[in-house]
């Protein structure tokens, strides 16, 4: 097994322990952490991916590393909106919870 | 002279290494908030210094030479300020020690 | 070689730990910082992965932008404390075991590529000499797939007029509700008259090489945004309010020029985005240079968030 | 020499990593910002030796990049430290 494909291994499993986190974590904020952690372990399958591809001189494909920089980008632009969106929530309603139902029984709990 | 500079780079980069130990040996044992900062600045720009110094020969012109030192010195004047900055932050209680 | 792949392997545990640790940490202060860790540690990973170009985005936006603005949300609601019940373990346990299946799943397809590894990185560089670009990615960016670039630039001023957007009414088109450091001529006010002028430096440095080397116009505007973010934060400028002719015309230069050299690729070289032959480099280094000022003044103001005050109160 | 230089690249690493563990289990705040920035010196020493190593000059740009923006993460946050539990109309008197 060589180096590129421990990083595959390791992005394949960031993509699991994102999503996982994204389902189960109630916190929006947390939400958001998980959902960029899933970007970036997509983000690295495709490094992999171009790293194998590397021809004539080059150390990877350029194609797919060129597809991740957008890629950063267009993951950076929805987390900056995401962001703006649970502080207004936040500064709407006193509570950054996504569920309106909950925010009466958890007074009690 | 090749073998003198290789001698420099090893012995350069060792101590920095050494100093990257003792900075995160500081982090794990000083005792209290303070001190710890004052641990991770000191010894990890040191450490860093020391590394780009024995680097220095080995670079590849005059002017990678100049972006390893200025490399150094943004890590040395904004680790520097950072830290104090938290510091106060920890003295006015906004940070939790 | 053997010492580099102890390296690597050490990398990806290192960075699956705190991957696992942003995911798991009780508290999202201590998340969010350790996600600012982690963005530090996936820059150096794709220059493990040769890919400087990707390493460069990712130290800009993933620790720098991500990190101020992840940061400074889990401050602002620090204070806040989450009461809601997350999922009972029934239904972790379930989501667990789907969530396992689709990391081997993906770990599998990674782990046995086909015979013939697909690559397009002959293809680039055959044609890469006709643009006169020497950096294959800038190639990629602004030859092959300009319609990408183009696109990301208008997904990001989507962002902010999305940010905008959620201002009240009586702020709109008022100054945007950063929050600044409250003690004025402190250290920090040192740091934001020295850094910066460093910081420009790099920044046009960065595009300015991006033809040529790794770098480009993301990356230089990233440092010039964080620069002007530092500035305000520091209480040196004031953050501008938004209705402001300049600041609305930087926004949207970059993506209108480039758009209009697409649209001239119609006339002049038979189809959008292509350029007309021996032209290609200078009117790709026009392009570069509006985006860096338009995507600076746009990340700029994404960091600066969605007005809170009108102008006149 | 390569192989030192990348061995000294994963040692210090190693000591970020080290020092990340230590600290993360402690719960304060303070310690937990200060292993971010343990976690970019460290990062920038190890990217200025694989530069070195590898012969990709590139890369002291990417250490370059890191040096700038590193500090301005932990700028913001002590920034919002300071002055985040405070109310939206208290700032604003201040800006009048």
């Amino acid at each position: 097994m060589n180096a590129a494909a421990w990083f595959g291994v390791c992005g394949a499993t960031l993509v699991g322990v994102g999503l996982f986190g994204l389902v189960t974590n109630p916190e929006p904020l947390r939400k958001i952490l998980a959902f960029n952690l899933v970007g970036s372990g997509v983000f690295l399958m495709f490094g992999v991916v171009a790293k194998r591809g590397a021809a004539v001189g080059l150390g990877g494909d350029p194609v797919p590393q060129a597809l991740v920089i957008t890629a950063i980008v267009v993951a950076f632009a929805a987390t900056a909106m995401a962001i703006a969106l649970l502080l207004r929530l936040f500064e709407a309603t006193g509570e950054a919870n996504l569920d309106s139902s909950l925010s009466g029984d958890a007074k009690r709990g | 002279m090749t073998i003198l500079l290789n001698v420099f780079t090893v012995l350069a980069v060792v101590a920095g290494a050494f100093f990257f130990l003792a900075g995160t040996v500081g982090l794990l044992r000083f005792p209290d908030t303070l001190t710890r900062l004052h641990a991770i600045t000191k010894a990890d720009n040191l450490g860093l210094g020391l590394i780009i110094l024995g680097l220095l020969p080995l670079a590849s012109g005059p002017i990678q030479a100049l972006k390893l030192i200025s490399v150094w010195l943004l890590v040395q004047i904004s680790g520097a300020i950072v830290t104090q900055l938290i510091a106060r932050a920890v003295r006015q209680g906004g940070l939790q020690e | 070689m053997t010492t580099s792949l102890a390296l690597d392997i050490g990398l990806a545990g290192l960075i699956l730990a705190i991957g696992t640790w942003t995911v798991f940490a009780r508290d999202s202060l201590a998340a969010v910082i350790g996600f600012v860790g982690y963005g530090l540690l996936l820059a150096v990973i794709w220059v493990r992965l040769s890919a400087p170009d990707v390493a460069l985005t990712e130290a800009a936006i993933g620790s720098g932008m991500t990190g101020m603005l992840l940061l400074g949300a889990a401050a602002r609601l620090r204070t806040e404390r989450n009461h809601a019940t997350g999922i009972g373990l029934r239904g972790r346990v379930a989501v667990g075991v789907l969530c396992v299946m689709i990391s081997a799943g993906l770990a599998i397809v990674i782990l046995f590529p086909p015979e013939s590894i697909p690559t397009l990185a002959p293809a680039v560089m055959e044609n890469l000499a006709q643009s006169g670009l020497g950096n294959p990615v800038a190639g990629v960016l602004f030859v092959f797939r300009a319609l990408d670039t183009l696109l990301e630039k208008v997904v990001l001023i989507l962002a902010l007029l999305g940010i905008w957007s959620l201002a009240p009414d009586r702020a709109w088109g008022g100054v945007p509700g950063l929050r600044i450091y409250l003690e004025p001529s402190s250290t920090l006010t040192f740091l934001a008259q020295l850094l910066p002028p460093v910081g420009i430096v790099v920044g046009v440095y960065m595009c300015w090489v991006g033809a040529n080397v790794p770098g480009g116009a993301f990356q230089g505007g990233t440092v010039l945004a964080a620069m002007w973010l530092l500035v305000m934060i520091a209480g040196l400028r004031n953050v501008p309010p938004i209705d402001r002719f300049w600041l609305r015309f930087l926004l949207v230069i970059g993506p209108v020029i480039f758009l209009a050299i697409g649209l001239a690729g119609f006339v002049l070289a038979d189809a959008f985005l292509a350029y007309p032959a021996g032209y290609a480099k200078p009117l790709i280094v026009a392009v570069e240079v509006a985006l860096t000022l338009s995507i600076a003044v746009t990340l700029g103001m994404l960091g600066a968030g969605p007005p809170e005050r009108s102008q006149h109160s | 020499m390569t192989s030192f230089l990348v061995g000294t690249a994963g040692f210090v690493l190693g000591m970020a990593a080290l020092g990340l563990f230590g600290i993360f289990l402690r719960p304060s705040e303070t310690d937990r910002l200060m292993a971010a920035q343990l976690l970019g010196t460290d990062s920038i020493a190890g990217l200025v030796l694989l530069s070195i190593t590898t012969e990709t000059p590139s890369i002291v740009d990417v250490a370059l990049m890191l040096a700038l923006l590193a500090a301005f993460a932990a700028v913001a946050f002590v920034r919002s430290a300071t002055s985040g539990g405070e109310s939206n109309v208290a700032e604003e008197t201040r800006h009048l």
